[in-house]
């Protein structure tokens, strides 16, 4: 058997239920949200890959690595934002973070 | 150009606008601002005023189509255009706008103490909005000036009313902008089915059979809350009750006529089929109005409430007059908005008078007040009796007229119309009788004082005004005969060509 | 002449009621006065003129309304029946324009009373002038407000509110369909101008309008609108109320002009009542059930007003069924002779009331005739002239009417008659039951009041005379005239009987024994009451005690009363209530409100998703996509 | 074959290690199952032929972004003993969702087909041949995708100027002298002679007078403070 | 060379680079010449962008014609706007640091890479170009727990929302081979069915940029970060980002998926009709100004998201002038909101209002305007924005949307109407500061503009117009 690109996309789509999966069931810590967002990042990044082998077309790795790119740099900016806030409140957990509301 | 030479409407629309600038840009003291804002108000109003009996003296009564027109390009791709004129329909409407303006800014000389100049400023915007919705020939202008009323009027509620004003400003807006939105969406649908909102060029359009209905309603749904029409009337006891003296003034003289105003406008010429088709539903409405509100009238401990009830009912005969569709029962209805208007606003202002003195309006706290105000009881009994229909008023012209066209389609319509005469007699009596008549028990109204000089300007003309409409009418019929007979033919053709269609 | 005899009562109204404080309360009075009486001694030169030389006129003044064919105009028509009544009108209101200086000296405001006599006088004129329905309509409402004005003029008195205020809308409810009468009167003739309807009558006989007979239909409206006014039995109830107002008001308005409209209008409209035969049945059965109705509450009445107003009331049945058998002629004629009587009746009442201090209750009176002679005089002659004892006014109409009723020949002609004789009896008994009580036996008031008995002033005893000389004489004078053997010239026209009416004839051909008859009761009646009321003084207290249920019967007025405010007065304040506080406040309002307070729910809803937790959020946009990606895919 | 087996393998353990991100308790566990996650995602993509974009993974994400986070996430003091106690709350209807999700894209990912005129509208194809995959990317990165390069280099710049303005502080912890407040400073100590033996009860209470309160000239948080 | 047609994001881009140098290097602050920096060179970017020419340049990834040039003014305006909004607001909450307005400058760069995307790639770099520096200024106030709350939902969200666009970019790639809008266009247009791939792709991407406008059922974030994050950061977070991607939603939609419009315009009637309702509804009972703001613009995006829905050249027009008037509204009620201060503390709450029509009666009737505006009285500039919306909605036969349309804009009109109430019929509590020149500027400026709308709309009609007829050919 032949690995096709199904296959590849399985495993991506596995990825991005994972990450989503992470987001909204991560009762803990914001960071691990951040990691999910990586997730679904690396999903998108195989679903890229994927379909740029096999539509033998460059575009997708280019497109994939402006993600890589991008990706590094909001994680950056979330860290940042995580730290910032964990000063503010003494916590990061994802229950605490909802003084805003209603 | 048109009749009078120059662009009159629009001068008498936006004048007032000049005078809210000019109060606007008034610095000084308190005292300085509010004398400046009500001689401003005053004269500019006064000023708009006699511009416009240029349209009593100049205007053509034999003619049927629009006069003093004016037409400017506002969206041309669109077909809208800023196009004003006046027909026999709404000349009247006009003039009784602008004529009661400045007696409002009269009425309100003293009894308004705070934020004069807001408040003279909410006048004169008013009473561009008023103008400028009679005197719009253009669907969507129609509906700006339609809808941009409840602007001033809400803040003259709100800010100048009663100890309820927040939840009767609120009901008051609230209710007629839920109407008129339904009635956005059926212009909408005639903009574009019609590609224009020019109203003469509308009425050329014949609108498909099956739209006819839900354009219908949705007019309805706007013009039914304006009017008011029973059941959606409960917005007026409450506003007309909270707002000050002036404010009520306009409602029941002006505004509410805006609703009528639109069924003959617009649901007349443009719905035909649907409007005979629904004839009896407003029928039905209109007799339950004046049944149903004279009597809880009957029940009222509030002047202006009862009065507001009042006004509900006149206006049923107003509505049934609208669906009778011959030339007696829309002179009719026709002549009873110019009538009540006259009157109704007159009434507040009689309210207003004892309110200014005890600020109360409770009926049971008056009770003989003829004895200390002999000449506020003979101006109050004409008001009463014109408000009763009692003929050489002018409310009688038109609820006669009105009975003798609504018998003319079927005389139980006829006779629910006349019964609010009796109930008309019950309430207004019995109002009468508690305010005016009765032996005196309270030392405060012992002391109460007779009309000042200025209550005598303001009631002078309403009371002449009431008089010459119900003895000499004529002048006042003349202006719409023509376009009533030509309404009524135009409905009469436009039915007989359905129904040859149907067959 | 014309003009002058209908605008100056206006004029006096408008000098007295709006320049009054100026010109001060003598000066108002007097102005008024003598507007009144230039207004009578033009009414007399134009009844001179069109009555007696048949020159009818109509005077056009302005256009009314013009409306699509709705046409008519303000004018004043000048023809037999209304200059008739021109002159009865003014010259009664002029005397009693006098009394009333006399009788409201002690007022606090007598101008504003002389301004609303003269304005009523003025409607009063302008109804019987009209040319069209609705400038009888006008007028009818006019005398209408002017009645209210009037019969609560002492404002201070709940009581006379009350009255006032009943009087008011029970003629209201006559006004419905005395306009609905005008409507379809529209409705069938284009117009409501009299010419036009009297010339198109007879093309117009047959229509039928919703399946009936459309001139009987508004022969009965308009009848129905005249019971109103002309308090029939039925719409009876506030005639006794209004004695409320001051007595003047009681003779012009209860007597001689206001409740007379009614007959006006019956007579006015001849020619169209002449072709609706059951309407005129109609007219003769009420007219005639009043007439006996009004007689049986009189004979136990204790208020000396009410009880020559339930007298009114049972004359006015007289007239209606006069009209009601064909004859207008003699309805009119009674109504011209019972003005000056009634009102003669009415004006010496006052004359006691003022005498005794106020007093209206005949229990309390009595003794008194040495101590004021001109007036038990005159209530002598009135009532004489009421009983209709012969060669007094009263005697030659109501003959007549009774005659006309025989002669009719016809089931309801036999039933009032029937029911008029009865009448006349009853008439006769209370009359002279009031006039014993009130001036004979021992007097019963208090020692205080008798002190202060008087006769009352020049200025108010020599209108009491005028009238009694009219009372006395206008029946033999115009006799001829009205119903006589000038009546074809008199009238001229102005009243219209059909080609098969031949009443006016046939009434002078009865049977011997029937003009006798209503003299004969009349005197059997007033021998009763001196029976009763002056040798044995017992007998009434005995017969009250042994058939009570029919004593507070008929004290009661029949129960009109009670039964109306059972039926229609309490049932609509309840309604009324309830229609204010469940219909509008809980139904109606219950809509918006409730709305609002759904929408506020819905925003509490909707705010209780904003948890503000990250988590759910992000729940929330993937389930929005989840939604959406399965949409599309469910609908592909 | 070998090819088939080395995705499957590679595929599992990227999957069981992210399954290990979003469930381990211990946020550095999921940090470094990330990495490891990471790690499989770079062998797929070699397998798939995309070397270079397999080595920016590798040494961007791995060796930055992944120890960023590991940084991160020990600087942050967390207390990882509690146990995460709504995580079974949302648990199946939060597996029903992912599962729908899953169905839905694996209904939709497995109709795949070449697109019909796919060539013609393929922008960069790739040259194939002796040039090899980061060559290719060179080549077209800093030619047709310049705009795109110079703008995600802003991007970065962005993140650079963002995590510095939140993070970075002046050290403001040090008092400057006010010279002016002090100058201007009005009260002043009252020597007093208190005799002796007498309390607080015979004297009342003696406080030094009261100089002005300077308000702080910037009052953070201030406006947001009205909520709760 | 073809890169000159992207000149205004150059200039702005190497502008944002100099004022970062220049702020940099003194010592001192830098904060005000920095913002006035910015705030030129925002409007010198406009300026350029009227003169721009139009087409492709750069390999495809960017395109410039009137649509972009409407929208681009737009956001550059309202930018430029928001900035001087912060100016005294950021002073005095401490703010006042110079790399605000160079973030902000490189957001509408963001903004405006978006605006001119012709590529799936040039809209996602340009998306993080935007929402980046929003994360950043969300949190801006670092110091307060809230603002940094703001900032981290914000992203953390904004991450997903990103993610789950790329997946759905990846999609629409795959399935269709390439990333081109022009060449996707063409794709589409060819082909016979479209695979269910690029669809689901697209439901992907219109989530993505929905949560940008924040749009049910993706705005829930929207109230909470409008409240946390400083006032001025809300007024350009509901103007500029909005502007753009609403211009990316329309372009992508009605540009290279516009022959699939059968197929997503369920979903954008769907969210239309859901962002009405709640910002009708949730808006109700809020007693931050802000946070009613935050559930007023959902609400709005639902008005403007209609015309979009009904995806016809009138309904596209109507969507821009929405925008176009919406964005002046905003920023004038924005700019009352930055000025409501209570003795030097910043307050937010509708009751802090009270009894504004006396105290400061200018500016209670400027924020009057605005709230009749947004509850669409004519005559003022929010009744026409949903005039030509609902004409579209009936013009394309969507009852239903046009009906809970007016529906839910009588409902809101209760809530604006409520700041009315507050402002004129409630006792004040005491004065509010005078507000400083650059707001009074700001608010007259907007409020004339609402007011006097009505007077001349041809001209910006016309410019929709054409932008319209640019986007749909």
């Amino acid at each position: 058997m032949d690995i096709g690109l199904a296959h590849y996309l399985t495993v991506s789509a596995i990825l991005l239920v994972l990450g989503i999966f992470g987001i909204f069931l991560n009762r803990k810590n914001v960071i691990v949200i951040l990691m999910s967002v990586e997730l679904i990042l690396l999903a998108v990044n195989l679903n890229f890959v994927a379909f740029s082998a096999f539509l033998n077309d460059l575009t997708g790795q280019i497109f994939a690595m402006f993600v890589l790119t991008v990706a590094a740099a909001e994680a950056a900016i979330g860290l940042a934002i995580v730290v910032i806030y964990f000063r503010n409140r003494g916590s990061i957990e994802v229950e605490d973070i909802s003084t805003l509301k209603g | 150009m048109n009749a009078a030479g120059f662009p009159l409407l629009t001068l008498l629309t936006f004048l007032p606008l000049a005078g809210a600038a000019i109060i606007m840009s008034v610095r000084g003291t308190d005292e300085v601002v509010a004398s400046n804002a009500r001689w401003t108000a005053l004269w500019t109003s006064l000023i708009v005023f006699l511009l416009s009996l240029i349209l009593w003296v100049k205007f053509d009564r034999a003619s049927s189509g629009f006069q003093f027109e004016e037409k400017l390009a506002w969206l041309p791709e669109f077909g809208v255009g800023y196009h004003m004129g006046v027909d026999g329909i709404s000349v009247l409407f006009v003039l009784l706008s602008t004529a009661l303006t400045p007696l409002c800014i009269l009425a309100s000389w003293e009894s308004i103490q705070v934020r004069v100049r807001e408040y003279m400023v909410a006048f004169l915007i008013l009473e561009t909005m008023m103008v400028g919705m009679f005197a719009a020939l253009d669907f969507i202008v129609f509906y700006v000036f339609f809808e941009a009323v409840l602007i001033p009027m809400f803040l003259i509620i709100g800010v100048w009313g009663g100890p309820r004003r927040v939840y009767a400003a609120f009901k008051f807006f609230l209710y007629t902008l839920l109407g008129s939105v339904l009635m956005l969406l059926a212009i909408l649908y005639l903009w574009y089915n019609a590609g224009t909102t020019d109203i003469p060029a509308l009425f050329e359009y014949a609108v498909p059979r099956s739209a006819q209905t839900w354009i219908f309603f949705a007019f309805l749904c706007s013009f039914a809350v304006k009017v008011p029409m029973w059941p959606v009337h409960t917005w007026l006891p409450d506003a007309h009750v909270e707002a000050p003296t002036a404010g009520s003034v306009i409602l029941a003289g002006v505004l509410l006529k805006m609703g009528a105003y639109g069924f003959l406008r617009f649901t007349l010429p443009l719905l035909p089929e649907a409007s005979a088709d629904f004839a009896p539903l407003i029928f039905v409405l209109s007799i339950v109005a004046i049944v149903y509100t004279s009597m809880v009238a009957l029940a009222q401990e509030d002047m202006k409430k009862l009065i507001a009830y009042s006004s509900v009912a006149h206006m049923g005969i107003v509505t049934l007059g609208i669906f009778t569709f011959n030339q007696q029962g829309l002179s009719g209805a026709l002549f009873t908005m110019l009538a009540h208007g006259v009157v109704s606003g007159a009434l507040f202002l009689c309210v207003g008078v004892l309110y200014d003195r005890l600020h109360s309006r409770e009926i049971l706290r008056y009770g003989g007040t003829a004895r200390v105000m002999p000449a506020y009881a003979l101006v109050f009994m004409l008001f009463t009796m014109a408000s009763i229909g009692l003929p050489g008023t002018a409310n009688f012209v038109g609820e006669f007229l009105v009975i003798v066209g609504a018998w003319r389609i079927n005389p139980w319509v006829a006779f629910g119309a006349a019964t609010g005469m009796v109930l008309g007699a019950c309430y207004m009596l019995w109002l009468y009788r508690r305010v005016s008549f009765g032996a005196i028990t309270r030392d405060d109204v012992r002391a109460l004082l007779d009309l000042s000089p200025r209550e005598y300007a303001v009631f002078a003309p309403l009371i002449i005004l009431t008089l010459w409409m119900g003895i000499y009418p004529q002048p006042f019929l003349s202006f719409f005969e023509a376009t009533v007979a030509a309404l009524v033919a135009r409905h009469e053709a436009a039915l007989s060509i359905s129904r040859l269609a149907g067959m | 002449m014309f003009v002058g005899a209908i605008f100056f009562p206006l004029l006096g109204a408008c000098l007295s009621g709006f320049l009054g404080r100026w010109l001060g309360d003598r000066l108002a009075q007097w102005s008024t006065v003598a507007c009144m009486a230039l207004a009578a001694v033009c009414g007399s030169l134009a009844f001179g003129q069109v009555a007696m030389g048949s020159h009818p006129a109509t005077f056009p003044l302005l256009t009314w309304m013009d409306v699509g064919g709705l046409e008519f105009s303000w004018a004043l028509r000048y023809d037999t029946l209304s200059v008739v009544m021109v002159a009865m009108v003014t010259f009664i209101s002029t005397l009693i324009h006098l009394y009333s200086v006399g009788y409201m000296s002690h007022d606090a405001t007598p101008a504003r009373f002389f301004a609303y006599l003269s304005l009523f006088t003025f409607m009063m004129l302008m109804l019987v002038t009209a040319d069209n329905l609705a400038q009888l309509f006008f007028g009818w409402e006019g005398v209408g407000l002017a009645s209210y004005l009037l019969i609560g003029y002492w404002y201070d008195r709940e009581s006379a509110n009350r009255a006032a205020m009943k009087a008011f809308i029970v003629n209201r409810v006559g006004d419905v369909f005395f306009m609905l009468g005008v409507a379809l009167t529209f409705f069938v003739f284009g117009s409501i101008e009299f010419d036009t309807i009297f010339a198109n009558v007879a093309e117009h006989a047959n229509d039928r309008f919703a399946g009936l007979p459309a001139i009987e239909l508004i022969g009965v409206l308009l009848f129905l609108g005249a019971c109103g006014k002309s308090a029939q039995i039925g719409l009876h109830t506030w005639l006794p109320d209004a004695m409320e107002g001051p007595t003047p008001v009681s003779a012009l308005i209860h007597a001689a002009t206001m409740v007379t409209a009614g007959v006006f209008l019956m007579a006015r409209m001849s020619p169209i009542m002449e072709y609706a035969p059951v309407a005129l049945q109609i007219v003769t059965v009420v007219g005639a059930t009043t007439a006996i109705f009004a007689a049986t509450i009189g004979c136990v009445q204790n208020d000396i007003k009410r009880v020559i107003a339930y007298s009114t009331c049972s004359q006015l049945g007289y007239m209606f069924f006069a009209a009601g058998v064909g004859a207008y002629q003699v309805a009119i004629f009674h109504l011209f002779t019972h003005a000056f009587f009634k009102a003669l009746l009415f004006l010496g009442a006052g004359s006691v009331i003022h005498a005794m201090s106020d007093e209206q209750d005949i229990r309390r009176m009595g003794g008194i005739w040495t101590k004021i002679p001109v007036t038990y005089a005159v209530m002598w002659i009135g009532s004489l002239a009421l009983a209709g004892i012969p060669f007094f006014a009263g005697y030659y109409s109501k003959d007549a009417i009774l005659e006309a009723a025989f002669a009719a020949h016809s089931a309801v002609g036999i039933y009032a008659f029937v029911c008029g004789i009865l009448a006349a009896f009853l008439t006769a008994f209370y009359s002279w039951r009031l006039l014993i009580l009130t001036f004979h036996g021992k007097p019963r008031a208090d020692h205080h009041t008798m002190e202060h008995v008087h006769e009352s002033p020049a200025v108010m005893l020599i209108p009491l005379l005028l009238l009694a000389v009219g009372a006395v004489l206008t029946g033999a004078i115009f006799a001829p005239f009205f119903i006589g053997e000038h009546e074809h010239e008199f009238w001229n026209g102005a009243i219209f009987n059909g080609a098969h009416n031949h009443i006016m004839h046939a009434m002078h051909e009865v049977p011997e024994w029937v003009p006798l008859a209503p003299t004969v009761v009349g005197v059997v009646g007033i021998v009763l009451a001196y029976v009763m009321y002056m040798f044995a003084p017992g007998i009434p207290a005995r017969l009250a005690a042994t058939f009570r249920g029919a004593y507070r019967f008929l004290l009661n007025k029949w129960y009109f009363d009670e039964l109306y405010d059972m039926i229609f007065v309490q049932p609509l304040r309840r309604l009324a209530f309830q229609f204010w506080k469940v219909g509008d406040a809980r139904i109606i309002d219950g809509m918006p409100n409730g709305a609002a307070g759904i929408a506020a729910g819905v925003a509490r809803g909707a705010v209780r998703l904003q948890t503000g937790r990250v988590a759910n959020y992000a729940f929330t946009m993937i389930i929005g996509l989840v939604i959406f990606v399965s949409l599309f895919l469910i609908g592909r | 074959m070998i090819a088939a087996l080395a995705f499957y393998f590679f595929a599992a353990i990227l999957i069981a290690s992210a399954v290990m991100v979003v469930s381990s308790r211990n946020p550095v566990h999921s940090v470094l199952f990330l990495i490891l996650a990471f790690f499989n995602a770079a062998a797929l993509f070699l397998i798939a032929g995309a070397e270079f974009l397999a080595m920016i993974l590798v040494i961007v994400y791995v060796g930055a972004v992944a120890v960023l986070f590991l940084f991160v996430v020990m600087m942050l003091d967390i207390d990882f003993a509690r146990l995460r106690e709504g995580f079974q709350r949302y648990a199946p209807v939060g597996a029903v969702v992912g599962a729908i999700l899953f169905l839905e894209l694996l209904l939709v990912l497995g109709s795949w087909t070449f697109a019909d005129q796919s060539a013609e509208l393929r922008l960069s194809p790739n040259p194939g041949g002796d040039v090899t995959n980061a060559m290719a990317i060179g080549r077209i990165l800093y030619t047709d995708y310049v705009y795109l390069f110079q703008a995600s280099g802003l991007i970065l710049l962005v993140a650079m100027i963002g995590a510095i303005v939140l993070t970075h502080r002046k050290s403001t912890a040090s008092r400057r002298q006010n010279i002016g407040a002090q100058v201007s400073r009005s009260g002043s100590v009252l020597l007093e002679k208190v005799p002796s033996g007498a309390g607080i009860g015979t004297l009342g209470i003696r406080r030094p007078p009261v100089a002005e309160v300077e308000k702080p000239a910037v009052t953070h948080d201030a406006g947001h403070g009205g909520h709760h | 060379m073809d890169w000159t047609l992207a000149l205004p994001e150059l200039v702005l881009g190497c502008a944002g680079l100099l004022l970062l140098l220049v702020g940099v290097i003194p010592k001192k602050e830098t904060f005000f010449p920095i913002t006035m920096g910015a705030i030129g060179a925002l409007l010198f970017t406009a300026v350029l962008v009227l003169g721009q020419g139009e087409g492709t340049a750069l390999s495809g990834h960017y395109v410039a014609d009137s649509f972009s040039g409407f929208m681009k003014v737009l956001a550059l305006g309202a930018a430029a706007v928001s900035l001087l909004l912060s100016l005294d607001f950021n002073e005095r909450e401490g703010l006042g640091r110079f790399e605000y307005p160079v973030l902000v400058v490189f957001a509408t760069l963001g903004a405006m890479v978006m605006i001119s995307a012709n590529d799936l790639m040039s809209l996602y770099i340009g998306l993080e170009l935007l929402s980046l520096p929003l994360y950043v200024i969300a949190a801006f106030n670092r110091d307060n727990a809230r603002s940094a709350e703001a900032g981290l939902k914000y992203f953390v969200l904004g991450a997903l929302a990103s993610g789950l666009l790329l997946y759905g970019s990846s999609l629409v790639y795959g399935f269709a081979g390439t990333t081109n809008f022009d060449r996707l266009a063409d794709a589409f247009s060819a082909q016979q069915g479209v695979s269910a791939g690029v669809i689901v792709g697209v439901v992907f991407v219109i989530t993505g940029l929905a949560f940008k406008i924040s749009a049910v059922p993706f705005h829930m974030w929207t109230p909470d970060v409008y409240e946390g994050a400083p006032t001025p950061v809300t007024a350009f977070f509901a103007s500029a980002p909005k502007v753009a991607a609403i211009a990316l939603m329309a372009r992508v939609l009605l540009g290279p998926f516009g022959d699939l419009i059968a197929q997503w315009q369920q979903v954008i009637l769907l969210i239309s009709m859901g962002s009405m309702i709640l910002g009708g509804f949730a808006a109700i009972g809020q007693t931050n100004l802000k946070r009613l703001m935050a559930y007023s613009s959902i609400g709005h995006v639902g008005y403007a998201l209609m015309g979009l829905a009904v995806g016809s050249d009138i309904g596209l027009r109507g969507l821009l002038v929405y925008m176009a008037i919406y964005v002046f509204m905003n920023l004038g009620t924005f700019a009352v909101l930055v000025a409501m201060r209570r003795q030097g503390r910043a307050v937010e709450r509708i009751e802090d209002l009270a009894g504004l029509g006396r105290t400061d009666p200018t500016t209670a009737m400027w924020m009057a305007i605005f709230m009749f505006s947004m509850a669409g009285i004519p005559p003022l500039a929010g009744f026409f924005g949903k005039l030509y919306v609902f004409l579209a909605a009936v013009q394309g036969g969507f009852w239903t949307l046009a009906v809970i349309g007016v529906l839910t804009s009588v409902v809101s009109a209760y809530y604006y109407l409520r700041v009315v109430k507050v402002m004129y019929f409630d006792q004040p509590v005491g004065a509010l500061d005078h507000a400083p020149a650059s707001l009074t500027i700001v608010m007259a400026g907007s409020g004339l503009f609402t007011l006097l709308f009505c007077l001349w709309p041809a001209p910006m009609l016309a410019a929709a117009q054409a932008a319209a007829a640019a986007l749909l050919g």
